[in-house]
């Protein structure tokens, strides 16, 4: 077959892996906007924003995970959890020896025994802590990932298994009260490695510090998904086993999505307490689990930007109208479980190839089959190449 | 920014500016319960009799002539989101004063955000103590007014076997450290102290260890649900208020039908307020609720607290002449306020309120009678500093 | 009789069929042939209801039945074993067939006759159908369609992966049921048997019929022509 | 990870069977078989339905556990992993076609082709389409649908999709499991085709129940029956064997 | 002695609680694979209607009896709706079954509370469930024996069901293969709606038996939930009988860890035998072994 060169080029061109143009704009724009809010907002919203960021962390490692490696966790509270009461270990130990306290945080000596249990004194150094709060939550996603994955737990047995571990992590929590504050969690922090956390000035830093891990996870993510790793990932995510026959380990595959999943998780946890002032179980319990996805899933699982739209929607909407209309909030956030995973599988990010299919369709362009971009076609996950009809 | 010096950190508070806009004919408050999650079944009624206080204070020419206007935020069960919204309630919504939150959890979360945005929390629930911080009025009861006259009235009716069973969370692992300390230095004795997970059903391995016991009594500090599956297991291994008498303190009448009025018929419970005192305040207040949401509804002391606090912020506010924090804290202690169950006044010093301890047993109504009660309300003294036996505790 | 009209149908956007239009006499053989991809196994899909079709009629003895459910096109004669060995994995051979057989007890010496035909069926009977060999799930998909009493039978390359004495008797099944008056739409790779021993061809390619004709030998010659074109 | 040395070029790369049983429970799919199928020719494999063919392959990558021994180049392969086998060189494909089919052409492909590389490899982005693969779509005959989902091709295919993964992660030992079922008689001889370029410099074993194929094709014969290996020779020699036409050829062939 | 015979039968009798709650689910899990969260929002619809009987029937122990098959029609018409209604475009993706069915639970709960509002209501239990037997010198509950008996009569029915019936056959064949069955004659719409319903009606059944140990609240069912899935997973999809074997197993281990130690132990320890069970047997106790790469 003769082609001419510049199709030839064109061919190519197509076949070149990563985010489109228009994706890199809304990235920017995106950046853009993030930045310049504490511009418009008042130090509350401020605030809570960074705590939405924190949440959007989460996402943005199950985007990769659930969206590419098809991997459902439930259980994501569990690194969360681990990077938050990391930080807070530390904050709590700072905040108790500052200004010559006795080093002793103030629950312990309420419904414990005044004593610092041994496991918590390595965070009494900012930089253990520091290297802990990804580290601890790695190797434990490695070995769980490694130990499951290896044995080939998968699909829905694997994420009732995350479930499981993450309800019993919650209850780990708070059955051992003296250690770890039991249900009431850890709070009432005061400082945030030596800078005042009370302080405007202070608040706006730890936004654009937020911010800017926010950024840098996207970027990370964003060509993760779209380097082989990703194309292994997805190809792992179909057909599992078949991937064995070319040489790949798919649990090594999926242990290392997963590994980095739990990172981005625990990081998200870690800033999440300064932030917030407070972790507890009932935020990285099954119900906080399983809502990290909802996020996921209506901003697009599998597409690039998708998961941090999506779980900021989420948090806002959750924000502005759990208050007013508490029940409402309940039959809403149910729905949009229901109308999103069923009816809209790729989550919103999918509407726009459609609509914009649709009008260049409506215009009678030519040309309108084309675009069979892998990165376009594969933000429908599930929908399987051959759509039957089912009655 | 500002780095934490030697000096103090967290007097940051003095400086923070209070956005309370007190120009109009209104004046914000706020109300922050959880109306979802697993405690909306508590919280729910303690907002009806907030809502309640707050119509009845409007009725009557509000709070220095300023109409309360109820800013209403839902804590969805979660401490961060309690949080979130009382800071929301604070900053956001510019409130004079927040009226709610339920479990520790809640309370522990929203402390610091009082605390640093100097405002005003009113918690209206019986809790475990060990805690006065400058920023909350605690109007339930602490544990000296319900824990311990519990204990004392066990001992006077000669019990001296104790078996523990409670929910595990803070509450009852610290009331239970408080009564183990009772025991030592009152010749009771302890025989089992067991904790379920919250929500938790299954109570057959702990009901199979009381009958091996030899206890002559339960203190139960469990929370919610758990006291039915644990009454009815109870029951089936054929125990009864005769045979085993059990003190409740987390049991208020809006409980008891779910539970089973079969179950708790003839036990006890510990508390400041039933519905059925014979009080005129009381009657009012039963009568107006009832009118207000439905015959079928009771009361409980944490309504009951709840709808006091809402007066005694009203009266501490009257008397300092002022919205301000700063004033109306300066001018909180003493004030006092005659409530459904009784005279009740607000503690300066720890900012509890003087209440009156009650046991009560479970009728044939499905309420709850007063067989004991103090002579006279009882001082607040929420790190019990006043006990010998305590000394250990804090 | 099958007729079917202008039929059109693809998956999702792809359109693979445009417009196919051919008939199944009440007695014979129609063999479909055609290269990788032309449409074969979609046609047959789309017959069955699989798929929708898009545009056309598919006519069923003077009833449109391009509406219904598969299943209510099997209730009404028409069997299909589809492409690739396929079988409830997880039920035994014989559950496979008491599956689609029913209870009452003519089926029952129906299911003996199948196992009589095909004797691995009977040896594995009680084998889940997933462990058995690719050719043994073959024989047992042919069974299952039988077992329906089909008035059209519907095969999509059935001696794909059979070896070639069970292959024999395949067709022999297939000529036997012809014979007794079970139209049969086949679709098959091995032109020189096809053609010679149906009654009507037609090819297929890129989803259009792009010749027909009566079958016998001397067709086979034509058949190879167009489809080395 | 271990790392397993892929097999070199013009190394011996026979592959042995030795004693090989394949027990599913007490029913022996493969009993007792002793097999050498050596590199350069066409070596197929046939035998009734059943006859323990695909377990044999499957016993080779890995994915059963058996008695005996196996080895390719002289290196056993009991107790590696399914990957690590691949990693060295030996792949196959399935019965019934398998490929990534959400992916495109050239993406599953490209997977293939990075199979058992460094690891670092996996975190690079494919900025265009490698020459090999180029040549592999040449090949396989599916240039021209490069950018389509596998999941869109036609059955046959996908089967030369999977020949082409083979060839891309540079297999040495290559065990087809009925490749040519399900095409027209020219596909088959281009897939034959196909198969005698690649054969030299590797072991290609060929599952058929195509006899035409096999006899255009074939340069070696092994048959199966029961799971036990009946007679071993040329083209000629099988098809004269008596055991071999009532067993498996049948009447039909023998016309 | 009679402390471990009085803590094999709590075990016994927490397994029966368990296996009830995922009776249902071995059918709508174990062999339609779809993950339903809102499971325990069947239960807990069971254990309302136990409720709504008794406004009309005061007799309790009649209200139950009236209760079993209503709760079962009750429940089992939520599930038809739910089937209809959104499942039905989800057999592809199964796992996605899992968040879609969280969704509904969210909202049957939140209705649970507009309805009946959040505190537990009332339930008269009958007299003679409320007392206990001896047996081996052990006491236990006479509501427990009737929850394991209910038990074992529904798994042996279910499992009667799937194996010895064409309809049973059906309902596995339908997961196998859809595509398959369609093309068998095998009316999947209908099959996919029966077991689902059947699964759904099952769990309000199992709601029903629940009233008489716990208490009835909105979230009664999710406290059931993960405990159920551990269950039908550790037991493996493909047998009910996996299912028995893993919720008496994990009934019992759970009593003896909380005899010696806490409850909160107890559920923290059984969570992570499960697991540790999943690395020995990753496809439960009774496993099918496949051939197929998917
Ligand atoms: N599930 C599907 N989704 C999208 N397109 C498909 C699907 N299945 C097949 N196709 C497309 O339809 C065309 C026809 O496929 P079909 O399977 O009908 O061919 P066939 O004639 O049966 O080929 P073969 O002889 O290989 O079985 C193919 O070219 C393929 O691109
Ligand atoms: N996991 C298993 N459990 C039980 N029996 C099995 C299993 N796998 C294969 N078998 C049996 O082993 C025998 C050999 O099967 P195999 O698939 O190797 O045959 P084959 O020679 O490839 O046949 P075909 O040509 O039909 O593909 C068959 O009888 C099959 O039923
Ligand atoms: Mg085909
Ligand atoms: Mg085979």
């Amino acid at each position: 077959m003769k082609k001419t060169m510049s199709a030839v080029i064109a061919r190519r061109d197509r076949r070149v892996a990563g985010p489109g143009r228009s994706s890199w704009i809304l990235f920017a724009a995106l950046a853009m906007v993030l930045a310049l809010a504490p511009m418009v907002l008042n130090q509350f919203n401020i605030g809570l924003l960074a705590k939405f960021l924190c949440y959007s962390m989460v996402a943005i490692g199950l985007g990769l995970l659930w969206g590419r490696g098809g991997v459902l966790s439930l259980g994501q509270g569990v690194f969360f959890g681990l990077g938050g009461y990391i930080m807070a270990m530390h904050m709590q130990l700072a905040d108790a020896s500052a200004n010559g306290g006795s080093g002793v945080p103030e629950f312990m000596s309420l419904y414990g025994n005044g004593h610092v249990p041994g496991w918590w004194l390595p965070f009494r150094s900012g930089v253990v802590t520091l290297i802990a709060i990804p580290v601890v939550p790695m190797l434990v996603a490695w070995a769980l990932g490694a130990a499951v994955f290896k044995r080939r737990v998968k699909g829905a047995y694997f994420s009732i298994l995350s479930q499981a571990l993450v309800a019993a992590f919650a209850l780990l929590l708070i059955g051992a009260q003296t250690s770890t504050g039991g249900s009431n969690g850890l709070s009432d922090f005061t400082g945030f490695f030596g800078y005042v956390l009370n302080d405007p000035v202070n608040q706006r830093s730890l936004y654009y510090l937020v911010l800017i891990v926010v950024l840098v996870m996207l970027l990370a993510t964003g060509l993760l998904m779209y380097s082989r790793f990703g194309e292994v990932l997805l190809a792992v995510r179909d057909t599992e086993e078949r991937v064995r026959f070319l040489g790949y380990d798919p649990a090594s595959i999926k242990t290392a999505a997963f590994v980095y999943a739990a990172l981005l998780a625990s990081i998200g946890g870690a800033l999440f307490v300064p932030v917030a002032g407070i972790i507890s179980p009932s935020d990285i319990g099954v119900t906080p689990s399983i809502i990290f996805l909802l996020g996921v899933a209506l901003g697009g699982r599998s597409t690039f930007l998708g998961p941090v739209l999506g779980s900021l929607i989420v948090s806002i909407a959750q924000n502005s109208l759990s208050s007013a209309f508490p029940s409402f909030w309940s039959y809403l956030e149910g729905a949009l479980f229901i109308v999103v995973i069923a009816l809209l599988p790729g989550g919103v990010a999918t509407l726009v190839p459609s609509i914009r299919r649709w009008r260049r369709r409506v215009s009678g362009a030519p040309g309108a089959r084309g675009g069979s971009r892998a990165s376009q076609t594969d933000a429908v996950p599930e929908a399987s190449a051959g759509e039957l009809v089912s009655r | 920014g500002s780095q934490v010096s030697t000096a103090s950190g967290g007097s940051a508070s003095a400086s923070v500016k209070s956005c309370v806009d007190t120009s109009g004919s209104k004046i914000k408050i706020g109300f922050i319960n959880s109306l979802s999650g697993t405690m909306a079944i508590s919280e729910k009624t303690v907002r009806d009799s907030l809502d309640m206080a707050a119509d009845e204070i409007n009725k009557s020419g509000g709070v220095l002539g300023k109409q309360l206007d109820v800013q209403a935020a839902d804590g969805a069960s979660d401490p961060n989101t309690f949080a979130q919204k009382a800071d929301q309630l604070i900053r956001q919504n510019c409130v004079a004063a927040v009226f709610g939150g339920w479990t520790s959890a809640s309370r522990k979360a929203m402390k610091p955000v009082f605390e640093k945005d100097n405002s005003l929390l009113y918690y209206p629930v019986q809790y475990e103590g060990m805690e006065s911080s400058p920023n909350i009025y605690y109007t339930g009861a602490a544990p000296n007014q319900q824990i311990v006259p519990a204990l004392d009235w066990m001992k006077s009716k000669g019990f001296k076997k104790l078996f523990l069973v409670g929910s595990d969370y803070v509450f009852p692992r610290t009331a239970n450290k408080i009564i183990q300390a009772y025991a030592k230095a009152n010749g009771m004795t302890v025989v089992d102290e067991q904790y379920v997970p919250l929500g938790g059903t299954d109570f057959t391995t702990i009901v199979n260890k009381l009958k091996d016991s030899g206890a002559d009594a339960v203190f139960n500090t469990l929370n919610g649900d758990s006291n039915v599956a644990f009454f009815r297991q109870f029951a089936s291994m054929g125990f009864n208020s005769t045979t085993m008498p059990t003190i409740s303190v987390s049991i208020a009448e809006q409980e008891i039908p779910g539970v089973g009025l079969d179950n708790l018929k003839g036990q006890y419970t510990a508390w400041d307020y039933y519905q059925t005192l014979d009080t005129e305040q009381n009657k009012k207040f039963v009568s107006d609720f009832k009118a207000r949401y439905g015959q079928d509804r009771v009361t409980s002391d944490p309504m009951e607290a709840a709808y006091v606090s809402l007066y005694l912020w009203k009266a501490a506010v009257e008397k300092a002449n002022s919205f301000d924090v700063d004033k109306v804290k300066a001018n909180s202690d003493g004030i006092s306020f005659d409530a459904p169950e009784g005279k009740v006044t607000v503690d300066g010093e720890n900012h509890h309120v003087y209440k009156t301890p009650r046991i009560g047993q479970v009728n044939s109504a499905g309420l709850i009678d007063t067989i004991w009660q103090t002579p006279s309300p009882l001082k607040p003294d929420p790190y019990l500093k006043d006990y010998d036996w305590a000394k250990g505790l804090s | 009789m099958l007729t079917v009209e202008g039929l059109v149908a693809g998956y999702g956007r792809t359109r693979v069929l445009h417009g196919i239009s051919m008939s199944v006499p009440d007695a014979g053989i129609v063999a479909v042939l055609g290269h990788n991809g032309a449409g074969k196994t979609t046609l047959m899909k789309t017959i069955m209801g699989l798929l929708r079709a898009q545009q056309g009629s598919i006519r069923w003895n003077d009833e449109e039945i391009s509406r219904l459910a598969p299943n209510e096109r099997v209730k009404r004669g028409i069997a299909y074993v589809p492409q690739g060995q396929q079988s409830f994995g997880q039920l035994t051979a014989l559950e496979n067939m008491e599956l689609v057989a029913g209870s009452d007890r003519s089926r029952a010496e129906l299911i003996d006759e199948m196992m009589d035909r095909y004797p691995d069926l009977r040896r594995y009977s009680s084998r889940r159908a997933e462990l058995l060999s690719g050719g043994q799930r073959q024989q047992l998909a042919i069974a299952r369609a039988l077992l329906t009493r089909p008035r059209l039978l519907i095969l999509d390359e059935p001696g794909e992966g059979i070896q070639p004495s069970v292959v024999a008797d395949i067709r022999r099944t297939m000529l036997d049921l012809a014979a007794t008056g079970i139209q049969v739409l086949l679709v098959e790779q091995q032109i020189d048997f096809a053609v010679s021993h149906c009654t009507q061809y037609v090819v297929v390619a890129s989803g259009r019929i792009v010749d027909r004709g009566e079958g016998g030998a001397n067709s086979v010659g034509q058949v190879r022509q167009v489809l080395t074109i | 990870m271990t790392k397993i040395a892929a097999m070199e070029e013009g190394q011996d790369l026979a592959v042995r069977v030795k004693g090989l049983t394949v027990a599913f429970g007490a029913f022996h799919a493969i009993d007792d078989v002793d097999l050498e199928v050596g590199g350069n020719h066409l070596h197929f494999l046939i035998g009734p339905n059943g006859a323990g063919k695909t377990t044999l392959i499957d016993a080779i990558t890995g994915l059963v556990p058996y008695t005996g021994t196996i080895s390719v180049g002289g290196r056993a392969l009991a107790r590696m992993t399914v990957q690590d086998i691949a990693r060295f060189g030996v792949g196959r494909t399935f019965q019934t076609a398998t490929v990534f089919e959400r992916q495109t052409v050239v993406q599953n492909l490209d997977i293939a082709l990075r199979g058992g590389r460094h690891w670092a490899s996996l975190l690079t982005l494919r900025r265009e389409v490698p020459e090999r693969i180029e040549e592999i779509l040449e090949i396989i005959g599916l240039a021209g649908h490069a950018d389509e989902l596998a999941g869109v091709l036609s059955h046959g295919q996908k089967q030369w999709l999977e020949i082409g993964m083979v060839l891309a992660a540079n297999a040495r030992v290559i065990l087809l499991d009925e490749p040519v079922a399900g095409m027209t008689l020219d596909e088959r001889e281009a897939t034959g085709e196909l198969l005698r370029r690649i054969c030299p410099d590797r072991v290609v074993m060929v599952v058929e129940h195509d006899m035409d194929f096999m006899r255009r094709f074939a340069d070696a014969v092994t048959v199966m029956s029961r799971g036990q290996v009946l007679v071993e020779g040329s083209v000629e020699q099988i098809q004269a064997n008596q055991q071999v036409q009532d067993t498996y050829l049948g009447v039909a062939e023998a016309v | 002695m009679d402390v471990v015979v009085g803590q094999l039968l709590a075990g016994l009798s927490v397994g029966s609680v368990l296996l009830l709650a995922a009776v249902g689910m071995s059918l709508t899990f174990g062999q339609m694979g779809i993950i339903n969260m809102a499971h325990g929002e069947f239960i807990m619809i069971g254990a309302y209607t136990v409720y709504m009987v008794q406004q009309f029937v005061s007799v309790a122990a009649l209200s139950y009896v009236i209760a079993i098959p209503c709760a079962f029609l009750l429940a089992a018409a939520v599930g038809v709706l739910l089937e209809q209604g959104v499942l039905q475009f989800m057999y592809r993706r199964p796992l996605d079954t899992l968040l879609v069915t969280f969704g509904v639970s969210l909202i049957l709960q939140q209705a649970a509370r507009d309805i009946f509002g959040a505190p537990a209501v009332a339930i008269n239990i009958p007299e003679f469930l409320s007392g206990h037997v001896s047996l081996l010198g052990a006491a236990i509950p006479v509501s427990r024996i009737l929850i394991i008996v209910l038990a074992m009569v529904l798994v042996l029915l279910v499992s009667w069901l799937l194996k010895a019936t064409q309809v049973g056959r059906r309902m596995r064949a339908v997961t196998v293969n859809r595509e398959l069955a369609e093309v068998s004659g095998i009316p999947t719409r209908r099959t996919d709606r029966l077991t689902f319903a059947l699964g759904s009606g099952l769990a309000g059944i199992a709601g029903v038996a629940i009233t008489l140990i716990g208490s009835t609240t909105p979230t009664l069912g999710s406290n059931y939930i993960v405990y159920a899935f551990l269950v039908v997973v550790a037991g493996g999809l493909s047998s009910i009988w996996g299912a028995v074997i893993a919720a008496v197993a994990l009934g019992i281990v759970q009593s003896a860890i909380a005899f010696g130690t806490t409850q909160s132990i107890a559920t923290w320890v059984s969570f992570l035998l499960v697991v540790l069970f999943l690395q020995w047997r990753p496809q439960g106790i009774f496993s099918l072994k496949t051939r197929s790469l998917a």
